[in-house]
């Protein structure tokens, strides 16, 4: 990071209007699936957005159960969006147990838009509810819309001819044609959607498309408005070409740019994990373009065959999350002796152990950081938010070639299941990343260094006249032989640590920060944080606070000019999914008295939540350095 | 790519002393395997030796090819990585009871069933050489060590079983001092196109001296031992008078001393496999050679039939970017 | 102690919810568990459930024992812990194949060789089921999951043959909803003193439906299953009609229309019982039973014997600390 | 630790005379024996004493080579012996490669005794000399005692009728005699011992006792005289009852100790690694009274087993190296999330990966610390001194029951092979430990708390009507069923934290500090350093330096006072074997500029290193806050 950065700090003074929709229904109730589409024609209509599941944590919990609920929650607008809301608008509700769990995410007078079909008694008692929800008053304080979606859908569809329970499978098609009404959104790509999607069925792409058009023109007919709630739609997004993405597939095709932009053979090793084998389902989709995929029968077996695949001149790569992580610290510690490249990707869940596997946390962090046997360092990077995850997984590759080092990128549960529309990057722009092989045998030696990298060379089994063997002992300075030699052994452990240092030379030349340049406090942010930390920030740089927002994207080696960035606020403070992890390095790197601002909730912070901190932090600090206009 | 023709042992011997104690068996293992790459006459720099830890997971240290000493137990699936990113390497994996039996077995059934084609030598004294004479899991019942004063309780692992039973395509068994046989059968190891593994029989002089009785020596080695050879009968003894009879019902052998009547080995034969594998009794030989053989398409050829591994271009990746893309 | 006499199935229901999806063959083995949890009667205080992770692994929180919901792969380890500190507890292990076969095979191995007294119920559906249908170690080449789109390569692991090749003294195998025969089968495990290895066929409705074929259903059962009895005809067929002829020299089986022909089963006979292990021909029924029961000591009997485990008192203390002592 | 504590800081004024010796000869010379008996001599003499052993990396090398050399160092003298001496004063080197090897830990003017015979030419040869260093001049500087050992060793035993192979065998004893005569030693328990060893080798024995007598006998008639080398013998320990112990037998009773004063039954699973091995080999010679061992199948399993042992109402204890431990992380986690009474024990080597296995680094710390994923919060001790192993594992277990919780203890390669005279501790002051196993079924549920150290209840399986469930899944607060309820895993994640966090209340009542308890700079150590701060603290003390020492037995949590005690000091300095551990700690928890003092060479530090980069401190300090008389 330099300077220029810090002054290309922006002001994001107007986050223009937004709207926040959640669907909620029940497993069975395709709920992704309205989610998706609705997000896509949002899209289309050249609105920014953040969408973010909420996948129940059982694989098909019983109908109707609180247990059962799938939730899918959007926020929409201009180019402001980066979270998916605090607060809901407008939530669907498509049974009581979904009105149940999800009734605290809407905001004092938000509309509710029920199926009053679902809400028979047997419904009702298996979500709890001693009396029906939408007679007993309890929903005072909110707008209801009281539809009844399950029955209009079936009229709909009857002239399709399908049955009952495809009919049923619609009611999903007809809310979402009843949002394009209320929200805008084109009939045409959702029908040619299903129209591809369901091709082999024609009844039920008939009886969809029926739905969907039932829905719109019963909104149409009825004259139903969402009033306030559809604001969002009057926003719209830059100019550019974009597509909206997962931090999941984000990920998986910034590894395919590494192929491509590397040549080299990428080999990933994993052991299925939630939430880390959607990045596996992603590879494998590839069929062997560009990457190898290989479900290993273990984490230690995973990392290890990456460890091997690096060492015959492919890039190995591993992904897992939490409990997966600690199996394969060992084998980390063997990539940093041997110095070989190699990509682990950590998507954090919450824990401790096995914890909340669909939960997202930011609790691995000293994990990444500090959980190998000896001194083992290695670049420590994270994404902000899920379309950064292309750019971050090029540059750990670009980092571990060129460094000949393994690097850790710590992503989430919740980055890798939320979407956002993506500014798609030019090719041309993308610097290739050139592994340099050995080849000459003059002078060859496994443990001879680059002097600017200190990076060793890399040598392919297969090269001529190269052979060497390489391992865990402590490797003599140069010839890699097993060393004994305490002269050896300091100088070894002080070059390996030297090696990763310099990485911060490296400069991943990010944007790394907005607000102030300079002021009352800095409020410092790693990870999936970005959104809720920016939008907090800004409310209060609109409310006057002089406080600027640095966001790592690398956090081992820290960049070199963060003391001096540091030393121009009066007050630090940290916020992170955790109990307190990166101010520690923070404090312990620039003895400042950073605060910390935590949560271990296994939900992603509100904006409200850091904004309410942060002023709490900025009422105490003793003498405010500056006021800004 | 075949820079040099002729190759000798001595052309596997790389500058590092080799420390083993004195009288180790794994001095007879390296010799063989030297002899053994040079017959093979791979370009040494095409082969790759991976080890875990141990005293026998020193070997790759001695052998000019490329090598790894990795971590404890985990060679098997170093190796695999190392076939998956280039699957023409001649890859050997060595070690211990202790780094293929206790910590490792695991990656050892996975590389068998998946028929990865490497070379696997189990080393097998019975011991923990390196950390200095624990028991390990083909230690013998009662067996006193450091960490069992009074006697192992663990019944003992059985590794050419184990390996037959986690669908293992290719498992032999032979002995360190054996430089006929060794050699014979690590050559037919390599021909095997999957993962093929051979225990070796060794001995620790220093932890565990004669865990395996006298096979070796030339007084004894007729006697104790039989070497099975597919299509040949089973005959031992000082003048192959002696012989196995297959008993099949219970998957066992009589002795007998009328060689005429010794039953032929089947190498295809899995239940004679296992049978052979299965043979520990005092009155009878300690089986050696290739007991089972069954070739089967290779690990990484059946995923390149299935998902042909091809570089990906910067169109393709332009194409993957751009899929589902629209303009605002 | 027996505080409870006469148990029910009910007896074992706890106050959770059970989570599995509708339709899940796991049901079907919890009800067998209840079933020969009370039929067994012991003191449900005195039995101690453990599992891995994974959906079979949530069963010990629908039984109302001792449970322990551990982490992947490692229930085998923490089972052999609670024997060790308390060698009287009645202790189960349930997993499914990606807990006892992926990450877990080894443990797997290691407590069948010592033969710790504990139940090991495998639920194998040939798929990752919690993480949401990736192919498993049992899985069949060629299965199309989210993690090999285009089919697998591995090939499977056949449980009960490995178990039976890292030497298991009882293995069986039984499917989910055979309401006769696994309770049957988990009683016969329950009264083997050692580690007792039953792999249960389960379906898995949501990811891998069908994946064993119709093995249960009234009409297919009897011509789709061979159920397997020591010392009883291998028979099967709507009218048991049917049967299985062992053709020990490669340890296979011809399937005969004279059921006067079939043999009988010998659950004594390891060949045997690896034959019908590894009986995988379409035109065979799949062999369910006790394939193997060879009883011997169990390790903490066997610990015990060796080096009987003592408290150690305040004087023993003092001898030891006092040993080498002098006073300056 | 309280105030009282700080206040019996005391100064170590008069180190008092002091001797080292250092034998060094080939694997096969019976040098363990040799110094084990001279140091149980030394110790019958009343003297203090630290050995250390230094084996050769490889099992058995081959005769007479460099790296089959196998040395034994003693430091002796009063009380105030705590290292074995950085600078030898009479080397025994028993042929070339052992003074190749050796010499430079020789003092200018220093004693070597060596084996003339010995130096042939194939010997010398071997260990790479060309030329004979005890003729070409080479060893000006030194004093030299050239002895032909081994033919006066033949000779001497030869009326005992041995054959060659075991008169070679005697050498050792013959320099133990020799020994016995230049530093003071009874030859009766020596002889005794011999008897007793060989007790069915007669021959054996005659031989050994005529070498040691023979030894002896030389030395009277040539009046040999080790001179000032010698004035360890002056000093002498004070009155008490001791016994010569190292720190993994000193563990090992320590453990003991726990299974007699808890009636637990202490389940130890493990796997053999250097050189935590060596504990289990004590353990089994235990033959099973009050602990049962197991070897298990890897780390993974031993520490597993362990956690099961300790549901089931045994106390579980697992301990390994560093990749071993690195292993172990995820189960830890389990451990911490069903909250489990379990100690793990760390014997640290030199890492990263395999490393230099029998060298000692202090560089699992971190992985101590955070080596988890999730919040994953424990307590992490560790003993200073060898005989210090005793009380720190009763502590751990202590503290391990009474809080359910996982405890690291961190010893080292160096703390476990080094032995030194352990006054014995009076049994009747060991406390009790008294593990509560909940037998009520009143209002049993597995995670309610006890009100003071917020530990759950230990439900032993087998207890009527306790029957429960606990796994690594999130556990409702109470119950222990599953649960995904946001607001309960914060408060899980937050009790905790804060149940370690009362751990510091339980007053590891160590005295913890010596030297100054206020002036310029306070150095703080942890783990096997002790001596060599101690000492270098003594020695700027005397040099009129007003230093304090401050070593920390608990390093998580920290003391709650240590805050107070910092602020009494200008200056902070950290001393430990990593690239700066603990130092990161201390600066991050209380924004001291603690300077940091590191080795990473795989060798103890040395008191003159410590000393050195200590005066570098204090001399750099701007404003010395005060100076002591
Ligand atoms: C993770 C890990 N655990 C334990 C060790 C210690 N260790 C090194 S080698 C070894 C076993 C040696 O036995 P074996 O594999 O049979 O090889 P041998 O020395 O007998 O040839 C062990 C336990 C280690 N290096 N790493
Ligand atoms: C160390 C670790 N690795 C991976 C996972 C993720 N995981 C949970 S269950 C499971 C496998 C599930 O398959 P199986 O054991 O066959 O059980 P099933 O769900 O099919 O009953 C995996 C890979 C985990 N929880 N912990
Ligand atoms: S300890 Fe045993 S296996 Fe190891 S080198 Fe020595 S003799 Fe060989
Ligand atoms: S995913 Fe499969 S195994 Fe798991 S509960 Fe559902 S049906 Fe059963
Ligand atoms: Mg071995
Ligand atoms: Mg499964």
């Amino acid at each position: 990071m330099t300077d220029d950065v810090v002054r290309a700090m922006i002001v994001n003074d107007d986050p223009g209007p937004r709207t926040v929709v959640r669907f909620a229904g029940d497993s069975g109730d395709g709920i992704q699936v309205l989610g998706g589409e609705f997000a896509k024609a949002v899209a289309l209509a050249h609105h920014g957005l953040v969408t973010l599941p909420d996948f129940p944590a059982e694989i098909r919990a019983p109908a109707g159960s609180t247990f059962g609920v799938s939730a899918f929650q959007i926020q929409f607008g201009g180019d402001g969006v980066i979270t998916p809301g605090d607060e809901v608008d407008v939530l669907f509700a498509f049974n009581p147990a979904a009105l149940k769990t999800n009734l605290d995410t809407l905001k004092q007078g938000g509309l509710i838009i029920v199926d009053t079909d679902a809400f028979a008694a047997r419904n009702l008692k298996r979500a709890g509810y001693a009396a029906n929800p939408l007679e007993d008053g309890s929903l005072t304080g909110y707008r209801l819309m009281a539809i009844g979606i399950t029955h209009l859908t079936a009229e709909a569809v009857a002239p399709t001819g399908v049955g009952r329970k495809q009919a049923g499978r619609a009611k999903n098609f007809w809310s979402l044609g009843l949002s394009y009404w209320l929200f805008g959104g084109d009939r045409v790509p959702t029908i040619a959607w299903i129209e591809s999607k369901f091709s082999s069925m024609p009844d039920v792409v008939a009886s969809n498309v029926a739905a969907l058009n039932a829905g719109h023109a019963y909104g149409e007919t009825m004259e139903l408005d969402a009033g306030d709630a559809a604001h969002g739609r009057d926003a719209e997004l830059h100019h550019g070409v974009f597509r909206t993405i997962t931090g999941t597939d984000a990920m998986g095709l910034g590894l395919a740019a590494v192929a491509a932009l590397s040549g080299l053979k990428l080999t990933y090793c994993s052991y299925p994990i939630t939430p880390a084998s959607a990045l596996l389902h992603f590879l494998a989709s590839l069929k062997g373009r560009g990457i190898v995929t290989f479900q290993a029968e273990d984490e230690v077996a995973g990392i290890t065959a990456a460890i091997g695949a690096s060492y015959a001149g492919g890039l190995g790569i591993s992904a897992s999350a939490g409990p997966g992580m600690a199996l394969k610290t060992e084998a980390l510690g063997l990539a940093v002796a041997v110095e070989l490249p190699l990509l682990v990707i950590d998507v954090q869940r919450a824990g401790p152990s096995t914890g909340m596997p669909t939960k997202p946390e930011q609790a691995d962090l000293n994990l990444a950081l500090f959980g190998r046997h000896g001194e083992a360092p290695l670049p420590v990077l994270a994404p902000a938010t899920p379309s950064e995850c292309f750019r971050i997984v090029i540059e750990a590759a670009r980092i571990a070639v060129t460094y000949m080092t393994p690097v850790i990128v710590l992503s989430d549960a919740y980055i890798a299941n939320a979407a956002q529309p993506w500014e798609l990057p030019d090719l041309d722009t993308l610097h290739s990343i050139a592994p340099t092989f050995r080849s000459d045998p003059d002078g060859f030696e496994p443990f001879t260094r680059d002097p600017d990298t200190l990076a060793r060379p890399w040598a392919r089994p297969g090269t001529p006249e190269l052979a060497h063997r390489i391992g865990g002992l402590e490797r003599a300075d140069g010839s890699g032989n097993i060393s004994y030699d305490p002269d050896n052994h300091q100088r070894m452990t002080e070059l390996r640590a030297e090696k990763i240092a310099r990485v911060a030379n490296a400069g991943l030349d990010h944007e790394i920060g907005s607000g102030a340049t300079s002021g009352d406090l800095l409020v410092i942010g790693w990870g999936s944080t970005y959104g809720a930390i920016e939008d907090a920030v800004s409310r209060l740089r609109r409310a006057g606070r002089a406080v600027g927002h640095l966001h790592l994207r690398q956090i081992w080696p820290l960049p070199t000019n963060l003391g001096a960035i540091l030393a121009r606020f009066g007050g630090v403070a940290v916020v992170e999914m955790n109990q307190g992890q990166l101010v520690r390095l923070i404090r312990s790197e620039f003895l400042v008295d950073a605060r910390s601002i935590t949560q271990t909730s296994g939900q992603p912070f509100q904006v409200g939540t850091v904004e309410t901190a942060l002023r709490g932090i900025l009422d105490g600090l003793e003498e405010p350095k500056s006021q800004i206009g | 790519m075949n820079r040099i023709i002729n190759l000798t042992p001595k052309d596997f011997e790389t500058d590092q002393e080799v420390r083993w104690c004195p009288g180790c068996g794994d001095y007879a293992i390296l010799k063989s395997m030297r002899k053994v790459l040079a017959e093979v006459g791979r370009d040494p720099d095409e082969v790759v030796v991976v080890s875990g830890i141990g005293c026998a997971a020193r070997l790759p240290y001695y052998l000019e090819t490329y090598g790894f000493h990795s971590i404890h137990g985990r060679a098997p699936s170093l190796a695999t990585g190392i076939k998956l990113a280039n699957p023409e390497l001649d890859v050997w994996v060595v070690g211990g009871d202790g780094d293929f039996l206790a910590i490792g077995a695991n990656h050892l059934m996975h590389i068998l069933r998946r028929n990865v084609d490497v070379n696997l030598v189990l080393f097998n004294n019975a011991v923990y050489g390196l950390t200095k004479g624990q028991s390990s899991p083909t230690s013998v019942p009662g067996t006193r060590s450091p960490s069992t004063p009074d006697g192992s309780v663990d019944p003992a692992v059985n590794p050419a079983m184990l390996a037959l039973g986690g669908n293992g395509g290719f498992v032999a068994r032979t002995a360190d001092t054996l430089q006929d046989h060794l050699p014979e059968v690590l050559l037919r190891a390599h021909g095997f196109n999957g993962a093929a593994f051979v225990e070796v029989l060794q001995n620790c002089i220093v932890y565990n001296d004669n865990a395996f009785g006298d096979l070796t020596s030339k007084k004894n080695r007729a006697e104790n031992t039989v070497i099975v050879r597919h299509g040949e009968p089973m005959l031992f003894g000082a003048d192959n008078d002696r012989g196995l009879v297959y008993e099949p019902v219970r998957g066992e052998f009589r002795v007998t001393e009328n060689a005429a009547e010794a039953s032929a080995h089947d190498e295809t034969n899995w239940a004679l496999a296992a049978a052979l594998a299965r043979l520990d009794d005092p009155a009878a030989p300690t089986p050696l050679g290739v007991f089972y053989c069954a070739p089967r398409e290779d690990y990484l050829s059946a995923r390149e039939a299935r998902i042909p591994y091809a570089p990906l271009s910067l169109g393709d990746l332009n194409d993957l970017l751009y899929a589902d893309s629209w303009r605002a």
